[in-house]
Formats: C-alpha cells, structure tokens, sequence
C-alpha cells in the first residue's frame, strides 16, 4: 500500500501550490520563476515516472503506475514540459504570465497522470473533473477577450452537462455490481450473467459519451473548435495534446477492461470513428483560422486512434498509444509554430495571412510544415508509421471497410494540410508590420516536436516497443 | 553498409550540404552537380558489379530496423530496377544542369529537394521491403509537390495538390492492399513481415487475390498513369519546373510500371489474370487517347505530357502480354521514353528559357537561327516517335511483339499509336521549327550553348546506343524478366 | 422497504428534467441551475444503490460529487462574472462569436 | 410509513425540479432547487445516509446554491426571463429527446432484476470519515487537487484586472 | 565470293559515315568539298557494289547468296534480328542501281544545287539516304529492313522539307511521313505475324517455310507486308504524297521519289516473292492495285500542269506496273521495270531539273515552250527518256513493259493486261504532252526568263547523258527469250515456271504494244501542236473531267473530308474538351466540389451556439442509449 505510484503526481502538486503560494500577491512583471519552477517539477515528475518503469507500482489500491499509466503520463508530462516555455514566452506577448497560470496548468496536469492511472471510476471520475476545471480556467484566462471567455463558458457548459452523464454511467455501473472499481465491475458483472438486463451497457455507453466528449469525438465534439479557437494559443496547445491524450488514456484503460460487456460498444466507436474523420476531415477543409483548422484536423484525428480502440487487441493498444505519441508532437508543433509566426503585438492566426512566411521563418515553417505532413500520413513522419500501424490492427481484426474509410479520409485531409504548406511556401507575401522575434522559450519546443516527428517516423522501433509494453501492462 | 546503401545516402547527405550552402551564390547548384554526379559513378559502378546471368536479387544488403514489426532496410537489386537506378542517375545531374541558369530564386532548396527527391527515388526501386518501399513511394510526393508549387509555373499551386491528391489517392488503396498482405503473412506464418521475397509464397484464394491486385493496381496505376487516371499529368507537366518534369516524366512514371511489375503482377498472379483484358482495354485506350489529344494540345509541355500517356500505354501493355520479349519491351520503353520525354521536357525549357513562352502558335521558324537545337530535338523526337534505330522503337516493337502473341487485337490497335505518334511529333516540329520566322522575337535566337549541349549530347548518344545496340540493356533483363514471366499465369488470354 | 427501482426513477426523472430543462433556458446561472440538478439526481442513485449494494461506495462517491459540483460552481460562477463584466449579458444566445 | 414519506419527498423533489427546469426566473429556479435539494436530502436520509444528508443540506442547499443566488443579485439577473423569446423547435426537440430517453432507461430498469433493498450500510458520519480516508482516501485527495484547481481558476477569471 | 562477304559492310557504311561527316562539319567543310566527299562516298559505293556484283555473277548458279552477319541487334525472350547483310543476285542488282543512279544524282546535285545555303545539310541528308537505301536492300530479314524501311522515309521527309522555311515543303514532308508511316503500320503488323507463325524474321529462314503454312496466313502476312508496300510506292490508296513530294528539291525527286525508294515496295514483294507465290489472295491483291494505279495515276497524269507533278504521277503510274507484274508472279519483270524504270525516270526528273535551272524554277508547263533550242543536251535526253518511258524499242522501257505487259497476258491475267495496255497508251499520250508543250512551240514564259535561257553546267549535263544512255542500254539485258535477268533472278525468286506461250502471240502483242506507244505519242502531237492554245483553254475553262483529273480525283479533299477533320474533331472536341476536360477531370473535380460543399454545408451546424451543441449531445446520448439498450433487449 505504498504511496510510491503517486510521486510523480504529488510533485507536480507541490510544484503548483509552491508557484500558487509563491508567486500570489505578487505583482506582474515581479521576478517569481513560475515558469522555470513548473518546468523543473515537470522535468523530475518525469525522472520520477522514468524511476518507476518496469516496477509495476500501485498505490493505495487504487493508482497504478504500470507501463501503461506511466507511458501516459510521460506523454502528458513531456506536453506540459513544451506548454511551460511556449506559454512564457507567448503570454509574455500579451502580457497574461501569471504565476496562477502555471499552477493551473500542473494542477490539470496532475489530475491526468490521475486519469492515466487509475483503474477505479471514482478516480478516474475526480481526475477528469480536476483535469477539466483547470482547463476551463485556463481557456478563458484571457479574460480581457471576449472570444476567449466565450470558448470558456462554451467548454465549461458542455463539460458539466457532459460529465452529469458520465457520473450517471458510473452511478448504473455502481448500482449493478456495487462497485466503482473497473476489475471488480468486471467480476460481478461476470458472476451475475446477463439477468442484469439493458443497464450495463447503458452504464458503459454513457461513460463512451463522457470520454467521447473529451477527446472531441463526433457526435460529441461541438465544444472544441470553438474552446479551441477561442483559448490562448499555448493553452489550446496544451488542451489538444495533453487533454486528448489523458482522456483518450482512460477509454482504452475502459474499453480494455470491460470486455463482458459484449461487442456492441465497437459498432458504436465504429460509427463514432467514421463520423469524426469524416466530419473532422470536411469541416477542416473549409477553414481559415489555423486553430479552428486544428480543432477539426484533432476530430478527424481522434477519428483515426478510435480505428486502434475498435480493433483492440495488443496490435490496435500498441498503435493507438504509438500514435497518441506522434499525434502529441505533431500538434504541439503545429500549434507552437502558429504562436511563432504571429506578428508583433498580435496573433497572427489566418492562414491566409502567411503567404510566404516560411522562407522568411524557417523554423515555425519547417516545423509547421512537418506536422502538417505528419498529420497527413506522409511517410518519414511519425504521423504516417503511426497511421501504418493503426490501419493494420484495423485490418488484421477484419475491419477492412474502416480502414478503407479511413484511408480515404487521410487523402481529403491532404489537401487542407498540404494548403498550409502551400501557404507558406508558395503563397504570394503578404505585408505585414513585422513579425514577433522568437525567443528560446518557442525555438525549443518547435525543435523539439520537429525532431520528434520525424525521428520517430524514422526509427519507430523503440517507442514502438514502449507502447507495446505499456498495452501489454494495460490490464 | 554498401553500395546500395550509399545511393541512397549519398544525395542525401549531399541535399543536407546543399541546404546548409544557400548562403553562397554559386554553391548549391555547384554541390548539387557534384554530389549527383557522385551518385551516377556509384550507379555504374553498381552496373559493373551486377551480374547479368542471376536472376534474383544482387547485392542484397539488410539492416534491422524495427524487427518487432518485421521492418527492415532490405534492399537488393536485379536486372529490373538496375537500369532504372542507372536512369535516375543520369537524369538527376542532368536536371540539375538544365535548371542552372533557370532556377535563380531560393536555389539551395531546390538543388536540395531535388536530390532528396533522387535519394528517394533510388530507394523506390531499391526496396525490397514492402514496408520501405511504400515509405519511399509516398515521400517522393513531398519535395515534388514542392518542386512544382514553389518553382512552377501560373497554376503551380493547382497543379501540385492535383498531383499530390491523386498519386496518393491511389497509393492509399495500395497502403490498405499492402496491410492486408502484412496481415496474412503474420497469419500465415506466425512470423510478421514485410520482406517481399517472403510475400511470394502467401496463399491467397482467388477473391483475395482479386482485391489485392486491384488496390495495387490502384496505387500504381495513377502514378503510370492509366486512362482515365492521367489528368494529374498533363498539368503537373506544364506548371512543373524543366527539372520537375524531366525528373517527374522521366523517373516518377516508371515508378508505376515498376511497382506493376515488383509488386502487383508476381504477387497476385491470378488477380492480374483476371483484370488483364480489362487492363489491356485501358492501355491501348491510352495510347490512343494519350496520342489524339497530344495532337490537339497548344502547349508544348501538355502535349508532351499527353505524349508521355500515349508512350507508356505501351508499357502497361508490354507488361501485360506477359512475354518476355513484351515485358523486356516495356522495360526497354521505360528507359527509352526517360531519355526522350525528358530530352524533349529540356529542350521545351530551352525555348522557354529563350522565348518564355511554350504556346506552340507563338513559335515558329526556330530552325533557322537554332539549327543545332533543332537537329537534336528532331532526333530526341524521332526516338519517341519509334524510329527504328533510335531507341523507341526497340521497346515499342518488343512490346508490340509480346502483346501480338497474346492479345494480338490489342497490339494491332496499339500500333496505331505508332502513326499518331508520328503525326503529332512531326506537326508539331513543323510549327515550332520550321517555316518562315512569322514573329520577329523568334528570330536571332541563340542556338545551343555549351551547357546546353552538355546536357543534350549525353542523351542523344545514349538514344543511338539504345537504337543502334539494345543488347546492352536488353541482355541484363533476361534472367529477371522470365522470373517475372514465369510467375505470372501463362496464356492468361487463352480463356 | 421501498425497492431501489423506484428510487432509480425518481433519479431518472430528475436527471431528465434537468436535462431537458437545459434547453428551455437561456440564461447560464439557469442552466447551470439544471445541470446541478442532474448531478443530485445522480446521487440519488449513488445513496439508492449504495443500500441496495451494500457498501458505502456509492455514498462516498456522492460525498465527493458534491464537492466536484461546488468546484464546478466555482469556476463556472467566475468565468460567468468574467463574462458578464466583458459582455454585460450571459445569454446563452449571445456567445456566438465563435462558429463554423 | 416509509413509502409515504418516500413518495412525498419524491414528489415534492421532482415538482420543484420541475420549477427549477421551467422557471422564467434564475431566482425561483435557485430556491425550488434549494427545496429540492433539501427533499432529496429526505430521500438520502430515508437511504440510511444521514451524513451525506446533513452535508447535502449543510453545503449543497446551504452554500453553493446561496452562492448561485449571491451570483444571480450581483449579476442583477432579474430583468433577464429566461422565456422571453421562445424558439420552441429546440425546447420541443429536447422533450421528445427527454421523453425517448426517459422510456429507454424504463426499458432498462424494467431488465433489472429484484435488486436487494437493504443491506443494512449506515452512512453515519463516523462510517463515512472511515471509509473516506481509508478506502476513498486517493480520490478523497483528489478532490484537494480540484478544489485547488477551481480556486486558482476561479480567482484568476473572477478578479477584475 | 570472300571478297564481297568483306567488302559488302562497307557499302552501306561509307554513305553512312560521310553522312554523319557532314552533319557535324558541313558547315566548315565549304560547299564544293561537300559535295565532293558526298559524290565520293557514294561513288565508292558504286565502285564496291560493282565489285562484289562481278563477284556474284562469277558464282556458280547455285551460289550466288552469302549472308554477312555483324551483331545481334534485337533479341528478347524467343525473338532474334540480327543485323546481317545478305548478298544475292537481288540485293546486288539492287545495289548496284541505287549507288549508280545515287552517283549521278549525287554529281547532277553539285550543280543543281550551286547557291544553295546548307549545302551540306543537304548532302548529308542525300548520303544518309544511299545509306539506309542499301541498309534496305541488302538487309537479311524483315526487321532489319525495316530500319532501312523507315529510314529512307525519314530522308525523304528531311529532304521535301530541305527549304524548311517553305510551308509547302513542311507540308509535304510531313505528309509523305506520316502516309508512309501508315503504310508501316502494315508492314510492322506483317513482321510480327511473320515472327508470331515462322519463329523468325529471316529471310533465309522463314522463306523456306512458307509451304508448310496455311493459305490464309499467308494471305494475312502478304496483304500485310504489302500495305506497307502501298505507303512506300505510293500506289492507290496511300499514292497522295508523292506528287507534293514534288517540291522537294528536284534531284531528290529523281533519286527517291522515282529511281529508290519508291520502288523499295516491289523490292520488298520480289525479296519475299516465294511467300506471295503461295499466297494467292495477297498476289491478286498486289496485282490488282499495281493494275489500278498504274491506269488511273496515268489519267491523272494527263491533266497535271505542273512538270515534276506529272512526272510524279507517271512515277506512280510505273510502279503500278511493277506491282501488276509481281501481281502475276513475274517478279523478274517487276525488278526489270524497276531498274529500266530508275533510269530513265531519273533521267527525266533530272532533265526537269535543268529546265527549272533555266527557268529560275519555273515548273508550270503552261509557261514553258520552244525549249528545244535554247536547251539542246536537256532537249535530246529528255526525248531519250521519254521514249524509253513510252516504250518505244529499243529503249528500255520498252522492254521492260513488255516484259510485264506479256507475262500478265501469258498467266492469264487479261483484265490486267487491258489496264496495263490502256495506261500505255495513256503514259505514251502524257509524255507526248510533256514533250510538246515543254520543248516544241514557242516560249510562253516572260521576255526576261526568255534571255536568261541557257543550258545548265555540265556537272548537270553529263548525269543527263549517263542516265540517257542507260535508259537507251539497259533494256538490252532483258531481251525477250534471251534474258540476262531473268536467268539472273530466278533461282532467288522462286517462281513458278512460266505457262507455255505461243511465239507469234508474243510477238504481235509486242508489236500491239509499240503501236500503242507510238499512237500516243503522235496524238499529242496532232492535239497540242495543232492547237497551242489548248491548256490555256482548259486551264481557264476547265471541263469537268478535266477539273477531276487535275484534282487527282479529289483524293486529298476526300481524305481531308473524311479522315483529317474528324480525327481532329475528335480530339479536340470530344475527346480533350469533352472527355478529359468535362468527364474525366470534370468528375474529380466534382468530387472535390463535392468534398468543400459538403464541408461548407456541415459547418453551419456548428452554428456558435451552445444550445444547439448540447442538444446535439443530448440527442447523441440517446441514439446511443437506443441503440445499445434496444440492441441489448432485442438480442437477449
């Protein structure tokens, strides 16, 4: 009953209380290294996921730092540790650095290495909240701009009413097995047979609509490209990568766990998969404001990993998580490079405005250009192993017509991905007043998420072989 | 690491020194020379080394990759892909060459992308891994796309996204196509791989087979490409840069056939019995097709893209005889219509460069002030039209020779292709360059300058050789094409 | 003893109101007011089931929803005071900003 | 005995849901939620747990929906009717959906079986405290997190800068 | 014959050489050392082709073909094409004729061509074709013919157009390729169905096979070969490139579209005689075109205004009469005529030339007249050249026509025979014309053409004796009874043995013949002295028939109407603009379309207001729930 597990958690709530503490009363522009603090908690959370590895930890009965908890958490945290300098550098820009800020963003943090790690419904109930009241905060802490609250108010609304019937999911789930603990539903469900009726599959159908929500899956994506929009660029950022992956964390662990529950609930993913690629994908196509571009392309996305939940198996955990990898990198660089080609004193978010940005900015060009691809599946990028290999479970479980779907869902998005290339690089120039000097805190994280991409689409091996390990520990 | 290896890394590693050079004027396009010229020393000394009486694959180098998946650096070569790398070899400098005085805007780039695109390229043809090989086949897409929507022309920016969108539009279908075979050889052999070697003794029932064929097919076909999937080309010819189209009509098409002939045929030979009149229709459509609106076209690039349908028509029909004279014909056309078609996209940049426009009605005359220019372009075009003695006409007859003992109707209305061909080439150097000069800006034309003729003495000396001794690269192809032949199904028209 | 059933409709029926009752509103603070409704419909059949089970499990989890519920609250209520200090409305009909 | 006080406390919950849900005033809607908090609390306590009863009232009724109330003065909500313009489709559309869903949870509460009805737990507020901070104790803490979370946030959104 | 096994290589090679000598330094070279070096090249030709000529007729009977082989050209899978050389009486006949008249032609071009700019482009060119003539001639099998085939073709069309900035000139270049290539067409289908049923494109090899195969294909393999004969000699239908072949210079008319290449199509019928023997269908076939051409070439003939024109179709005309006789198996006739035919048909165009030379290019007949003073050596060989082509004994003509005229008669063939008779007489009263219109009378051109007449050089007089004195000689080595060549050819052409014949008909059809040709002769005199004004007349009111004869029976305007416009048509209209542009791009386009208007479509659901998306939520809850609760219920 050792508290082990709960390390890396509890150091990044330390961190944040120490930045709340610390840095409240005082004035903006005061020389509190929030940012450097968050990063540093952030930096030995990971040290401390990467001590446990292998070790099969699990606190209080209720935590588990298994390999899949921990490749997780490590794929959130490694998010936090590109957020933390992007948003110093970015809300510096527009003069919104709070110590507060950072807090928030360790406080959510710490509730999805929760998310990540728990097999209980309760945990994983209060973490998600936790995750999301701090995410709410942190989309609208622009609060002086009115889209950003609006895209607050928009995610907090749907996340309530949405998470009312995940909790009821949970409430049905506790009624027939009288537990909250997914092993033990698992147990009673399959001592008592069938003679519980249409219940739990209500039960697991509500809890599919409240993850459903949060990774933004059609029919339950309508919150994000507004939320997404409407948010500080940084903190999209962070909500795209670190949110989607916690979230998308917990359905596995779910869907992996509660296989008594029947076949039904893959034809639903499947329809669920094929609406948001499809739709992602069309909505996407007709954007202008890259956020808004994302948020879509992240539907369409999710669309894809869904195509790894349906075809289960080792094969289809394995490639959902490498691709959650990918995906991590490839749309935290895509976004950081939308905050690096903003001009002096605003964003710069039209991607018609960026005619020819990326000769003038190789960086934030390059690196956009290479999550652009990436996104698109196109080979030596992380994004086209990671669509390989989703694609392949699909088709090793049978599921042909998915992957077809699929298949030819990643060739509609090729064209809206391909347009932002084709912007920057062979967009006539469109005058502008100048553009923002990239400081370290973005030069960085762009390199970073750059290399990414494209080392893993070269040598997938290793992290292959993390993510392998981790589904294989996912029970 | 050998030499296999190194035709591949070695533009690489040269596109990386182009890249960082752009700060020097002269530099990039100097490196870029060098290192594919490099690259073509390597090519022929991998053409010394090969030997021609094997029929498997040579060379054979192997390295782990990600051998939990079964992914591995597999490649090798035999007499198919040899002449293939010899032709991406000795097209890339020469590209490079004809973009010297033309490229003058962001050139370490494009030196860069255009030896990354040659890299990738060797490792099309080099693979023997599926795995590998659709890594490269998909990746050439993206320093061509940009080659033709930074460097293109007006509707550069359409015609790249057009030919991005429908390449890989097909090659999706194949991506399915090649993860289902993954599938099965796991299934199958508890082993997960994607050595392509291995692939060959899959059993598969004929509804399989079917299906796979035709999401092969689908891949490839675009890239031939096949009536009615050929729209791509004509404009991604015209708005191309003289590079991108020599490279993209020399090389990139052959890709396709090549991909027919490695992966489609010999894996699922029943499934290309059971489409290969269906298969044979589309070709000798498009050699017809490809002729009659090559004869109607106003632009010098469309009509020799349509062209380039027409010509490779022939290929698809040389490999579907399932002969092997037919299929040795349609490797031979493959080499022959690299050298002609990108001889004749050089020489319409020259005109371009000169004139700055390729509206056949805007020229005329040329003859007079270009007569060099216009005695090679006449032979690069008496090649491509099939003259016997250049180097067309070796593959266009072989071909026809292999269909005609297996579908002769089909090769009776290919050769038609043969008189169209003739009729639009000819009309079309009768508007270019001959007759009185009409527009005074045709007049006093420099005629070839020494890089000029640099680039097209090369050429022309390797279409004679073709002509004159296609033993030399008849020969090598033996041992492999009857492999191909004999694994493909025999009389598959007999039915 | 009353059988758990009923107390699940009286829970689906409250939940269900609240639900709906979001759509018959356009103030936030409404809406919210619904959806705090449905998270005690839900209790309700946390405590019912909690009896019918016999662990303190579903109270617990009760307990804690209460205390998810007064966070929300928290963050809800502020992002509305922000929101009607920049916007002087909260109707829900006016933050459309953000579309398509 | 039991029953009568069950079904009074049901209807009188689901009546003020009702009010809650229909409303034309934020205020009205605050206090019929507070009352039905409080009939709810009844059926908690009819439940056996009296400390989540007390907490119900004690917080829930007691503090965050005051709260809300506070929220909706300040806000000077009373102008603002909830049904001044009615676009009926949506509302109507969300019965029906409300309605169906309604019958689809009868359909699944009518597949239960005869859950037993009491297995006699007492959520007193000794056996709760216990429970919560040995068994509960990481979401227990958890929630520390979240309410940290929500303070942080909700600091930051409400001040005015 | 070790000797000519050496030698033979070397007379395609030389021409070939200097050929390509030319191309790279005729510029620097200077115009008289080119055509000094183009007449030596070909000139040594001639001297080798003489020698292993001497060494074939030295052979015993028996004897008389060696075979050279120098590489293996083409070879995959079964397919084998060397590129050997055969040596026979018929290829070194053949030889002989085209180095020899290629020599003359070579040294008239001299001076013909004195002022020209690219002279040595345009020995080149003249070079490379001796070389791909021989190639042609002298090639062991189909394929390796064919590369001389289409590279005579290519000559030709390099030379029409020589003057490249005249339209016309490109026109007819191109014209005269690509109707050629339409007759290759033929031809290459015919190599692959000799190879598809013989294993082999050998002469040497599949001839010797023909008898074990069916009639029918034989019959396909010959029709198919001979289409490709048609484009080449210019016979009816593919005949319409060789009078605009015309404006190409006019020692190129002589060489290649009279004495060579044209007649490389009954070359080709006689090299492989053995397998149309055993083919009845394709021989008719050959006969009856060769039949048909020769008489309605020869009317068209009669209304032709412009000189070479006439001679043009006059050169159609006799190749009809070489196809007629292999039509009735006498394939020794055809290559008779065919070499009789190279001289003075040369002959005539070259004389053509030296009065254009004189007339600064004039070549309307209509404004010539009384030439025969003014051009005496021009005068005597024209008339020379015109007798032989009328058939009037003892010049070759004569005898050659006979020769084909009599076996037609002799196999049986009488309807052949009638057309070949008529069109004597027509050939006879067109050159009757020729002559008194050109030569007779009074000049009609201008006062100032009038001054500057004068006889041409003699580098341009003395190929006009040589070749009259061929057309006056050669018809000598095919005396009736007596033939040289005959005996010569026959063992190579493998021909059945003539049917018996009576003497005395022979000798009155002969005689029949000479009146016939001297009749005509004498009626255009009678008409065209009588009355000079005659063309004018016609030109000016043309009578129907006359109109239709000089329009060459509209043929061009048929195949313009029929052919060229469609296909055209079709391409441009249907097929690009309806197909490609409307159908096959149309279509994905559409699909794009359709891609960004469901996209615009489906974003107005994310109206912006969140009523609506909770809705959307509520409503996806219950689907869900209904599916999964009904899904559940109705399966237990």
């Amino acid at each position: 009953m050792g508290a082990a597990a709960l390390v890396p958690v509890l150091i990044l709530v330390t961190t944040a209380v120490v930045i709340a503490v610390g840095g409240a009363g005082r004035a903006v522009g005061d020389r509190f290294p929030s940012a450097g603090l968050a990063w540093l908690g952030a930096l030995v959370s990971v040290l401390a996921c990467l001590r446990m590895w292998g070790h099969r930890l699990r606190a209080l009965g209720m935590v588990d730092a298994d390999a899949f908890s921990l490749f997780l958490s490590l794929l959130v945290l490694f998010a936090l540790l590109l957020t933390v300098p992007v948003a110093k550098e970015s809300l510096a820009r527009q003069k919104l650095e709070q110590p507060a800020f950072y807090s928030l963003l360790l406080l959510s943090a710490a509730g999805m290495l929760l998310l990540v790690s728990s097999r209980h419904l309760v945990v994983i109930f209060v973490a998600l909240e936790t995750m999301s009241v701090g995410v709410y905060a942190l989309t609208g802490w622009a609060r002086d701009r009115i889209s950003s609250l609006e895209a607050s108010v928009k995610y907090f609304f749907y996340g309530a009413f949405a998470s009312a019937f995940f909790l009821y999911g949970i409430a049905f789930f506790y009624v027939v097995s009288g537990s909250t603990d997914l092993a033990g539903i698992e147990a009673a469900l399959l001592a008592r047979g069938h003679d519980l009726g249409a219940l739990p599959v209500v039960a697991l159908a509500l809890l599919l609509v409240g993850f459903a929500y949060k990774i933004a899956a059609v029919p339950f994506h309508m919150w994000a490209p507004d939320a997404y929009q409407g948010a500080p660029t940084v903190v999209t950022a962070f909500m795209a990568v670190a949110v989607k992956t916690a979230a998308f964390g917990a359905l596995l662990r779910v869907t992996g766990s509660l296989l008594t529950l029947g076949e039904e609930w893959r034809a639903v993913l499947w329809v669920v998969a094929v609406l948001s690629m499809t739709l992602g994908n069309l909505l996407a196509i007709v954007q202008d404001d890259i956020k808004r571009l994302l948020a879509y392309s992240s539907i369409a996305q999710v669309g894809y990993l869904l195509v790894g939940v349906i075809a289960g198996g080792v094969a289809g955990r394995t490639a959902a998580l490498f691709y959650l990898l990918g995906y991590s990198f490839m749309t935290f660089g895509a976004f950081a490079a939308a905050i690096a080609l903003g001009r002096r004193g605003e964003e710069n978010l039209s991607i018609r405005s960026w005619g020819g940005l990326g000769w003038t900015h190789p960086l934030p060009g390059v690196a956009m250009s290479l999550s652009m691809l990436s996104l698109a599946g196109i080979p030596t990028t992380v994004g086209f192993v990671g669509k390989f290999y989703l694609f392949g479970s699909a088709v090793g479980e049978g599921y042909i017509a998915l992957v077809l779907i699929a298949v030819i869902n990643t060739l509609v998005s090729v064209y809206y991905y391909l347009r932002v290339v084709m912007v920057l690089y062979m967009g006539a120039p469109v005058p502008h007043p100048g553009m923002h000097p990239l400081g370290l805190g973005l030069r960085l994280p762009l390199l970073v998420s750059s290399l990414a991409t494209v080392v893993l689409g070269i040598l997938p091996g290793p992290a292959m072989a993390l993510a392998r390990r981790a589904a294989l520990e996912l029970f | 690491m050998g030499l296999l290896t190194f035709l591949i890394l070695v533009p690489l590693a040269g596109s990386v020194m182009v890249g960082i050079s752009g700060r020097w004027a002269h530099w990039p396009r100097r490196l870029a020379l060098s290192f594919s010229l490099v690259v073509l020393v390597l090519a022929a000394l991998l053409w010394a080394r090969f030997d021609p009486a094997q029929a498997e694959y040579q060379l054979v180098e192997s390295l782990r990759w990600a051998p939990s998946l079964g992914i591995s650096f597999l490649v090798g070569v035999d007499g198919m892909s040899l002449f293939l790398l010899l032709l991406t070899a000795f097209l890339t400098p020469l590209s490079v060459l004809a973009s010297w005085e033309s490229i003058q805007e962001k050139t370490a780039a494009y030196y860069a992308l255009l030896l990354v695109l040659e890299s990738l390229m060797m490792g099309v043809f080099l693979a023997l891994d599926v795995f590998l090989f659709y890594v490269f086949w998909e990746a050439v897409l993206v320093p061509m796309y940009l080659l033709i929507g930074v460097w293109g022309g007006e509707r550069r920016i359409y015609a790249a996204i057009k030919f991005f969108l429908f390449t890989m539009g097909g090659s999706v279908l194949m991506l399915v196509g090649i993860l289902f075979c993954y599938h099965l050889q796991d299934v199958q052999t508890g082993a997960p791989s994607f050595d392509l070697r291995l692939w060959q003794g899959l059993v598969m029932s004929q509804d399989t087979q079917q299906w796979l064929f035709l999401a092969f097919f689908a891949g490839f076909a675009i890239k031939i490409p096949i009536f009615p999937l050929h729209t791509w080309l004509p404009d991604a010819h015209v708005e191309a840069p003289t590079a991108g189209s020599v490279i993209l009509a020399g090389i990139l098409l052959k890709m396709g056939a090549y991909g027919l002939l490695r992966f489609a045929v010999p894996l699922f030979p029943e499934g290309a019995r059971t489409f290969t009149p269906a298969i044979l229709t589309l070709a000798v459509i498009g050699i017809l097709y490809g002729a009659l609106l090559a004869m109607v076209q106003p632009d010098l690039k469309r009509l020799v893209a349509y062209s380039s349908v027409s010509h490779l028509g022939f290929v698809v029909l040389g490999i579907f005889s399932f002969d092997v004279a037919g299929v040795e014909g349609a490797l031979f056309q493959m080499l022959s219509h690299g050298l002609s078609t990108g001889a004749l996209f050089i020489m319409v940049g020259m005109i371009y460069d000169r004139r700055h426009t390729r509206a056949i009605e805007d020229l005329g005359g040329l003859k007079k002030s270009m007569p060099r220019f216009a005695g090679v372009f006449l032979i690069v075009l008496l090649s491509s039209m099939g003259l016997p003695g250049l180097s067309g006409f070796v593959g266009e007859f072989l071909v026809l020779l292999g269909a005609f003992q297996t579908a002769p109707p089909f090769a009776v209305a290919a050769a038609l292709g043969v008189i169209l061909a003739a009729i639009y080439l000819l009309w079309m150097y009768k508007r270019v360059m001959l007759g009185e000069v009409k527009n005074p800006a045709n007049d006093h034309l420099p005629d070839l300058s020494r890089r000029e003729g640099m680039i097209l003495l090369p050429i022309v000396i390797l279409i004679l050789w073709m002509g004159v001794a296609p033993g030399t690269f008849l020969r090598p192809l033996d041992g492999t094409v009857e492999r191909f032949v004999s694994r493909t199904p025999s009389g598959a028209l007999e039915e | 003893m009353i059988p758990v059933q009923h107390y699940l409709v009286v829970s689906a029926l409250l939940f269900l109101i609240g639900a709906t009752g979001v759509f018959f509103h356009r103030n936030l603070v409404s809406i919210f007011l619904c959806v705090e409704l449905m998270l005690n419909a839900v209790n309700l059949t946390l405590v019912a089931g909690s009896r019918s089970v016999g662990n303190l499990e579903g109270q617990a989890l009760a307990l804690l929803v209460i205390v998810v519920a007064s966070a929300e609250a928290a963050v809800g209520l502020a992002i509305l005071i922000a929101l009607h200090r920049k916007r002087e409305t909260i109707n829900v009909d006016d933050q459309n900003l953000l579309r398509y | 005995m039991e029953s009568v006080v069950f079904y009074f406390l049901a209807g009188v919950s689901i009546l003020m849901a009702l009010v809650v849900a229909g409303s034309r005033r934020p205020t009205y809607g605050a206090l019929a939620l507070i009352v039905c908090f409080c009939a709810v609390a009844g059926l908690y306590a009819l439940s056996g747990a009296t400390f989540l009863a007390a907490v119900q009232i004690i917080v829930y009724a007691g503090a965050v929906l005051v709260v809300f109330l506070i929220v909706i003065m300040l806000l000077d909500l009373r102008g603002e009717t909830s049904f001044k313009e009615r676009t009926g489709a949506l509302r109507w559309a969300a019965m029906l959906v409300g309605v169906m869903l309604l019958g689809l949870m009868g359909i699944a509460f009518d597949g239960l079986p005869s859950l037993p009805t009491d297995e006699g737990v007492a959520g007193t507020a000794a056996a709760m405290g216990n429970f919560l901070l040995t068994r509960y104790l990481v979401p227990f803490e958890a929630t520390a997190i979240l309410i940290l979370a929500a303070l942080v946030g909700a600091t930051w959104l409400a001040r005015r800068s | 014959m070790g000797n000519a096994s050496r030698l033979l290589p070397l007379i395609p090679l030389i021409p070939g050489i200097s050929s390509l000598v030319l191309a790279l330094f005729g510029r620097a070279m200077g115009r008289a050392w080119a055509g000094r070096l183009a007449s030596g090249a070909v000139g040594a030709s001639l001297v080798l082709a003489a020698i292993v000529f001497a060494d074939v007729t030295g052979a015993a009977p028996g004897q008389r073909a060696i075979t050279v082989q120098l590489f293996e050209w083409v070879a995959a899978g079964s397919f084998h094409a060397r590129a050997a050389l055969v040596l026979d009486p018929l290829s070194s006949i053949m030889a002989l004729v085209v180095t020899g008249v290629g020599f003359v032609i070579h040294v008239y071009s001299q001076g013909y061509m004195v002022g020209e700019r690219d002279i040595g482009r345009y020995f080149s060119y003249l070079n490379l074709f001796i070389a791909f003539m021989l190639l042609l001639v002298l090639a062991e099998n189909l394929l390796f013919m064919f590369v001389g085939w289409e590279g005579v073709g290519l000559c030709s069309y390099l030379l029409i157009g020589f003057w490249f900035e005249r339209e016309t000139a490109n026109a007819a270049g191109m014209k005269a390729f690509i109707v050629n290539r339409i007759g290759d067409f033929g031809f290459l289908i015919g190599i692959l169905m000799t190879f598809v049923v013989f294993g082999t494109v050998s002469f040497a090899e599949f001839l010797p096979l023909v008898p074990t195969q069916d009639a029918r294909v034989l019959n396909a393999i010959g029709i198919l070969l001979f289409v490709g004969a048609i484009g080449k000699s210019a016979q009816i239908p593919l005949h319409v490139w060789l009078p605009d072949a015309m404006v190409g210079p006019t020692p190129v008319s002589a060489l290649i579209h009279a004495a060579t290449m044209v007649t490389a199509g009954v070359y080709m019928v006689a090299r492989t005689a053995p397998l149309y023997a055993e083919a009845p269908m394709a021989l008719g076939l050959v006969g009856a075109i060769g039949a048909v051409t020769a008489l309605l070439a020869a009317t068209i003939a009669l209304a032709q205004e412009d000189l070479k024109r006439v001679l043009a179709y006059s050169t159609v005309s006799q190749l009809g009469y070489m196809f007629l006789a292999c039509g009735v198996g006498a394939f020794s006739a055809a290559i008779f005529h065919l070499v009789t035919h190279a001289f003075f048909k040369a002959l005539l165009f070259l004389c053509a030339g030296s009065v254009m030379h004189a007339l600064a290019g004039e070549t309307n007949i209509r404004k010539m007249g009384g030439l025969r003073e003014r051009l005496p050596v021009t005068y005597r060989t024209f008339v020379m050249g015109t007798l032989a082509l009328a058939g009037i004994p003892p010049f070759a003509g004569f005898f050659s026509k006979d020769e084909a005229l009599w076996s037609a008669f002799r196999e049986g063939y009488f309807l052949l025979w009638a057309a070949g008779l008529a069109g004597a007489f027509l050939t006879a009263l067109y050159m009757g014309r020729l002559w008194i219109l050109v030569f007779e009378g009074r000049f009609r051109g201008g006062s100032e053409t009038a001054q500057a007449l004068e006889e041409s050089p003699p580098s341009m007089t003395w190929p006009l004796w040589a070749l009259a004195a061929g057309s006056a000689v050669v018809g000598f080595i095919g005396i009736p009874h007596h033939s040289w060549i005959e005996t010569f050819l026959a063992p190579y052409l493998a021909v059945k043995s003539p049917r018996p014949s009576s003497f005395y008909l022979e000798a009155s059809l002969m005689t029949l013949n000479v009146v016939i040709a001297a009749g005509g002769l004498l009626l255009a005199r009678r008409v065209y002295s009588a009355e000079p004004g005659l063309p004018e007349t016609m030109a000016k009111e043309p009578g129907r028939l006359h109109r239709l004869l000089r329009e060459g029976y509209r043929v061009d305007a048929l195949y313009d109407v029929l052919i060229v416009r469609p296909v055209l048509l079709l391409s441009r209209v249907v097929l690009w603009r309806a197909v490609d542009r409307s159908l096959v791009d149309g279509s994905i386009n559409g699909w794009a379309r359709l891609v960004r208007v469901g996209g615009e479509g489906l974003r107005l659901s994310q109206s912006g207001n969140l009523r609506l998306y909770l809705f959307f939520l509520f409503a996806g809850v219950m689907a869900l729930l209904g599916w999964m609760i009904l899904g559940t219920t109705w399966a237990s």
